[in-house]
């Protein structure tokens, strides 16, 4: 399952995306042929759980760029002596 | 004596682990073992219900009472305990190892406690030892982290303690069952376990005291205190509902902090924080289907957790640093550590064929059967946390990542990879074949893992949350790790509580201090009285000549009289 | 002093017969005055006249300093094992019924030893007494000799001067 | 033998006096008063154990004169356990005494000083066996004068000792004679003199004005030779310029027997009923008490000398005393007992180890005892365990006296007085504090001459600490003799003990 991918500057390897892509398309495909027993409407939705992963791992990200800002220190934040409890 | 240690489960550990400093390193291994064998033994052999009671001043003890849910949770302490054996067969620290043993044996020995005062001593005992285990870390703020999380520890069994008393006062007896959290009695042992299972708000100590604690502390820590929490939540407050949003939030939270995050011990820390998370909903629910979640995700969580804990530790072992800004590449030097590591992630991520689907599933199962919608989907939610902050960011961007500089690094030592391994084969193994752990649940409530739809559904779930980490690092905007301190509620305890108090003991203890001085000088001036008073030539003491002793005696004699008159 | 000769004789006679009184008043205590304590004055009072009359050192010569110390021990002792003796006898402490055949000659017997013994202790006292103060004035004599020196030195010295 | 030991308390004692009188060899007269006073100590544990076991009281008769009559000797449960303190304190001091004595009087004296040494613990003895009251009389000139003769022999090394002595001479003797002025009273009133016959024969005279004015006479002798209060002038200096054996015996006995016989005529012969008792005399007495103990502490603060020091706050102490009898009740009395036995043991530890120092080093004061605490430990840690008993600090025996004192005080409603005393007890932390400091805290001055401690310097001392710590340990059978004496003069009412 080991998935060659460095970020930023170049692309993967070509053989890698092909991959990528081969599976994402087997599981979209998967997704007419199974009947899945949903407890929620939402759920019911066809590829709501792709989608849903893929927002959710954007959401993740913005997120933390906002916790970024708000809740970090420098890392010696702690160690000066200021009534430290 | 004996017969007493032999009945008493944890016991033997505690009593045992008083030995383990008098031995040389290797026969202590094989005795630490032998001692978890045997222990092993005889908890797993103890039917429930009541078995040995005592009485302390008028108050009957239960000393030993085995639940439906004890023995999994016994089992899966037995196991972590000797796992953490093998981890630590390198670390020739002997304190660390007796603090283990003795951590592990109260915390078996608490899940038996059949009252709320033997659960305190256990869980004292348990805050006590583990202590040991923090203090054992290398770096500078190791002691005052300690101090921090002994203080909170130890808090949590005084209001133990307090809800323990008022049980007591209001006269429902002390034997531990469910109790109405709405009581004062109820948010006491409330508030007491949750201090333990890292509730929002007293969560600090949990991200702080664990990353600072040594390579193999910080393991041994992992399992216990924590879990032992969840099981006396699920024994008293199974199914108040508050639970399942105190849960959700547990959950949500901490995966934007692991997010920042940059040491990748405490980025474990919070992910066991959201795991955590994951149970409370499930006692939260109350339903036998989210108990038996619960349990077996606590069960499943201890393994994969733990062997999380072990690799990042052989990690920091090796490498020195387990800030991510500093890791990469580790793939090809530490190979048999990437692919247990892999594994942990895999089984967290609750991907198929792994621990953490058939036990996650379980409570995710009973949350939607049950209809709470936006608890299911925070719940899936983590699940794509846990791909972002464990598999891509713990696992895949250290071990096959790029390295920022040059970090060498050997193989993690033999006794590491064995538990490692273990770990890693008991996550495989329940995952693939979980019937032995359903045997052990508490109920008989199943949830049907292997359908198709839903497998489907899980495997989409986990790769295009992939895709979304390919997409953003192809783009460039995947954020590098910064190493930064990321505040977390322990800010409270640490920065807010002190200006507090200062800002109102400040005028109190000024005037205090002018009130003390003004006292001080009138004393000094009575004691200058007295002085004069006392010296050679004075009123006083001095010698003073016959004649005055003599009238003095007269006026004595005197005054009686006139006394005897006036009376 | 020493030297009047009227004094010397009357004393040579008078000691004898103090000496022998005190003896009466001392065994006498039984049926009329006296007991131990006025004997051993009028004992101790011969021995002070032979030291007035006759000088210290004469004085010091019949009775030696450490005569008194033995004297008052001597005295206390008596007293406390005549009274030891009653115990000895199997009755209590100065149980003098037991001292011999007839009750009443035991008392007797108890009641005599018994006295001389406070008899001894208060003469040698009243003897030590005496010459721990008398033997100051032989002392005070000497300080006032050179007192006396001196005076007539310095007498002697204003004179020249007054003669220049 | 056996049932002759009343008397063989007094008499072994009284007749060695004149045989160490006698003995001029070196050591011989310390012989005689070591096997004496040895010999004494045993008899009064036998004595305590004897009584103990009859329960009810013994009694001697000498020369088997019948009791009004005839003297007898009297050991009930309050005598029992005053006996082995003094024979104990005198005991250990004997043992101290002999490097002490040899360091401070020159050997002519030697013999004489164990004749007035033994004098002083027979007449001591005497008081508190004595059934008559007249003899205790004679017993307390024997004791006195003995003991007026001790401390002006402490003029070999400190001429100031003659005055001092003079001084307690004259007003030892004003107080024996009011004592003795008022038994004249009473044998005119009541025709005896054997205390339990005065005891039943005192209340058809009562109510007449002899009758307190014999009782204000005896009180009055006895306050001054307890040294309570406003009457305690002639102690300090006598305990500080005397030998410093001689500090050790008196300080830790002389003013305690004058307690007992407080004790013992008060309750025992006038009764807590006596008219104008209560009031007067037990008002008086409180407050005096608690007025001396604060006066006692506040010198002791700013003394230097030790001897002083201690002697000051034997004060202190003695006014604790006198508060446990002014509250005339069971458990005040016990506590005065109580306080009778523990302050001996305390003084007797804190004299013995200062003794040791100024024998050394000429005179004991602050500046001697600068940082001594590591040239002679052993001894300075002997005096730190008698300062914190005397402050009452728990596990020492300073701290159960102290305990059924202010329990005794509760019992009362004096909680003025209650909080006073602990104020006071508290208050003497600041002299024990002053002497650790100085011992401990700050170092040996360049010049200052070494001090050094041999076994046997320090043992006598260490005897009465590990007595002292022993008591406060395990107190209880301590605790049950003082409430019986207690219970000898007020009868324990059903449940109060």
């Amino acid at each position: 399952m080991a998935k060659s991918k460095n970020p930023k500057s170049k692309l993967t390897p070509a053989l890698g995306l092909r991959l990528l892509a081969a599976v994402a398309g087997l599981l979209v495909l998967a997704e007419i042929l199974v009947h899945r027993h949903a407890y929620f409407a939402l759920e019911a939705m066809p590829l709501f759980f792709a989608g849903f992963g893929f927002l959710a791992f954007l959401a993740i990200i913005l997120g933390s760029r906002l916790v970024a800002k708000l809740a970090t220190r420098p890392v010696d934040y702690y160690d000066t002596p200021e009534g430290d409890a | 004596m004996l017969e007493m240690l032999l009945s008493i489960p944890g016991l033997l550990l505690i009593v045992g682990a008083l030995l383990v400093p008098v031995l040389p390193h290797a026969p202590r291994q094989a005795y630490m073992l032998a001692l978890i064998g045997v222990s092993g033994y005889l908890t797993f052999g103890i039917e429930t219900g009541v078995h040995t009671t005592a009485s302390l001043g008028g108050l009957d003890l239960i000393l030993v009472r085995a639940e439906a849910m004890t023995k999994p949770f016994a089992l899966v302490f037995h196991i972590a305990a000797a796992l953490n054996v093998f981890y630590a067969l390198h670390d020739p620290n002997k304190t660390t190892s007796a603090a283990g043993l003795a951590y592990a044996g109260a915390a078996i020995a608490a899940l038996f406690a059949g009252d709320f005062l033997t659960l305190f001593l256990y869980w004292e005992l348990t805050a006590i030892t583990s202590v040991f285990l923090v203090l054992a870390g290398t770096s500078a703020r190791t002691m005052n982290a300690a101090m921090r999380y002994l203080l909170m520890q130890v808090g949590s069994g005084v209001v133990l303690l307090a809800g323990a008393g008022l049980l007591w006062r209001d006269g429902t007896g002390l034997t531990i069952q469910a109790v109405d959290a709405l009581t004062p009695a109820g948010l006491c042992l409330l508030l007491a376990f949750g201090i333990k299972a890292a509730f929002p708000l007293v969560n600090g100590w949990l991200q702080d005291a664990y990353p600072e604690a040594s390579v193999t502390g910080t393991v041994m820590l992992s399992a216990f205190t924590t879990k032992l929490a969840i099981y006396m939540l699920a024994l008293c407050f199974a199914g108040f509902t508050p639970l399942i949003y105190i849960g959700a939030v547990m959950a949500v939270l901490p995966v934007f902090f692991a997010a920042v995050e940059n040491d990748l011990r405490r980025v474990l820390a919070y992910s066991l924080n959201n795991q955590l998370g994951f149970m409370v909903i499930g006692i939260g629910v109350g339903t036998q289907l989210a108990l038996n979640g619960t349990v077996a995700h606590a069960f499943a969580s201890t393994i994969y957790q733990g062997l999380l804990f072990m690799a990042l530790g052989a990690v920091l072992h090796r490498t020195g640093t387990a800030k991510a800004s500093q890791l990469g590449a580790l793939a090809k030097s530490m190979p048999l550590t990437a692919i247990f590591c892999t594994v942990g992630a895999l089984s967290i991520i609750s991907f198929p064929l792994f621990s953490g689907f058939v036990t996650k599933s379980l409570t995710l199962g009973a949350v939607a059967k049950e209809g709470y919608f936006f608890v299911w989907l925070a719940m899936v939610f983590v699940t794509v946390g846990a791909v972002q902050h464990i598999f891509v960011k713990a696992v895949y961007l250290p071990f096959f990542g790029p390295a920022p500089k040059r970090v060498k690094a050997k193989e993690a030592p033999l006794g590491m990879l064995l538990a490692m391994g273990a770990a890693a084969a008991l996550c495989l193994g329940i995952g693939v074949y979980p019937e032995p752990l359903y045997a052990l649940l508490p109920y008989d409530a199943r949830y049907e893992v292997w359908k198709a739809g839903y497998v489907l559904g899980e495997l989409q779930l986990l790769f295009f949350a992939g895709l979304g980490f390919v997409f953003l690092s192809l783009r460039g905007v995947y954020p590098t790790a910064m190493d930064t301190t990321v505040l977390n509620t322990d800010y409270l305890f640490r920065r807010t509580l002190p200006r507090a108090t200062m800002a109102i003991a400040g005028p109190v203890l000024r005037v205090w201090f002018v009130v003390l001085a003004a006292l001080k000088r009138s004393v000094l001036q009575m004691l200058k009285i007295s002085e004069q008073a006392s010296r050679e030539s004075g009123l006083v003491s001095g010698i003073a000549s016959i004649g005055s002793a003599a009238g003095i005696f007269l006026a004595m004699f005197a005054l009686m009289l006139i006394l005897r008159q006036v009376m | 002093m020493q030297d009047d000769i009227v004094i010397r004789v009357v004393a040579k006679v008078m000691i004898p017969a103090v000496m022998l009184f005190a003896l009466y008043v001392q065994f006498h205590g039984d049926y009329g005055p006296g007991g131990g304590f006025q004997a051993g004055v009028i004992f101790a009072s011969a021995f002070v006249l032979n030291a007035v009359v006759f000088g210290l050192n004469k004085g010091r010569h019949v009775w030696p300093a450490r005569y008194n110390l033995m004297g008052i021990c001597g005295g206390v002792l008596l007293y406390g094992f005549t009274g030891v003796a009653g115990m000895v006898l199997g009755k209590n402490f100065l149980n003098f019924n037991v001292l011999s055949s007839d009750p009443v000659a035991g008392q007797h017997l108890g009641i005599l030893l018994v006295e001389f013994g406070v008899g001894l202790t208060v003469a040698a006292v009243m003897v030590m007494l005496f010459f721990t103060f008398a033997g100051r004035t032989a002392h005070l004599r000497l300080l006032s000799k050179s007192d006396a020196h001196e005076r007539k030195v310095s007498a002697s010295k204003t004179a020249k001067k007054v003669k220049k | 033998m056996m049932q002759h030991l009343p008397v063989l308390q007094v008499l072994l004692p009284l007749l060695a006096a004149p045989f160490a009188a006698l003995l001029r060899g070196r050591d011989l007269a310390w012989g005689v008063a070591f096997i004496t006073t040895g010999a004494a100590f045993l008899i009064s544990i036998a004595l305590f154990l004897e009584q103990r076991a009859l329960g009810t009281t013994l009694v001697y008769e000498m020369g088997n004169w019948a009791a009004p009559i005839g003297i007898v000797y009297v050991i009930d449960a309050a005598s029992a356990l005053v006996l082995p303190v003094i024979s104990g304190i005198g005991f250990v001091a004997t043992l101290a005494a002999r490097q002490l004595v040899a360091a401070e009087i020159d050997a002519r004296d030697h013999a004489l000083f164990y004749a007035a040494w033994l004098l002083t613990i027979a007449g001591m003895l005497g008081q508190v066996t004595t059934g008559d009251a007249f003899n205790i009389f004679v017993f307390l000139e024997i004791s006195s004068l003995s003991a007026y003769a001790l401390v002006a022999m402490g003029s070999g090394r400190d001429r100031r000792a003659l005055p001092a002595a003079f001084n307690y001479l004259i007003l030892g003797t004003v107080g024996a004679t009011f004592y003795v002025i008022g038994l004249g009273l009473l044998y005119m009133l009541t025709g005896t003199l054997n205390l339990v016959d005065l005891a039943e024969r005192l209340p058809q005279v009562e109510e007449t004005r002899a009758a307190f004015t014999a009782m204000a006479f005896i009180a009055l002798g006895l306050f001054l030779k307890m040294a309570l209060f406003p009457l305690h002038f002639w102690l300090v200096p006598a305990y500080a310029h005397a030998p410093s054996a001689v500090t050790a015996l008196m300080a830790s006995t002389a003013t305690k027997v004058s307690v007992y016989v407080l004790i013992r005529l008060i309750f025992g012969v006038f009764g807590v009923e006596f008219p104008g008792l209560a009031d007067a005399v037990g008002l008086l007495v409180l407050t005096l008490g608690i007025a001396g103990a604060f006066v006692g502490t506040l010198a002791a603060i700013v003394e230097t000398d030790l001897k002083k020091l201690f002697a000051q706050s034997s004060i202190a102490q003695l006014g604790y005393m006198a508060i446990g009898i002014g509250a005339m009740s069971a458990t005040g009395l016990a506590a005065a007992f109580l306080h009778l036995f523990n302050h001996a043991l305390m003084k007797g530890a804190l004299f013995l180890a200062i003794g040791m120092i100024a024998a050394q080093a000429g005179r004991a004061t602050m500046g001697t005892i600068q940082g001594a605490g590591k040239q002679i430990p052993i001894t300075m840690t002997a005096i730190l365990f008698g300062g914190l008993a005397l402050i009452g600090v728990p596990l020492t025996a300073g701290f159960i006296s102290k305990l059924y004192l202010i329990r005794a005080l509760l019992e009362q409603d004096f909680w003025l007085l209650a909080g006073l005393t602990f104020l006071s007890s508290a208050l003497a932390l600041a002299y024990v504090w002053k002497i650790i400091e100085a011992a401990w805290l700050q170092p040996r001055p360049k010049g200052a001459p070494k001090l050094h401690e041999t076994a046997s310097q320090y043992i006598p001392a260490w005897i009465m600490v590990i007595a002292t710590l022993g008591f406060g340990i395990y107190a209880t059978p301590l605790v049950q003799a003082a409430f019986a004496a207690a219970h000898v003069f007020i009868p324990s009412v059903a449940g109060a003990n």
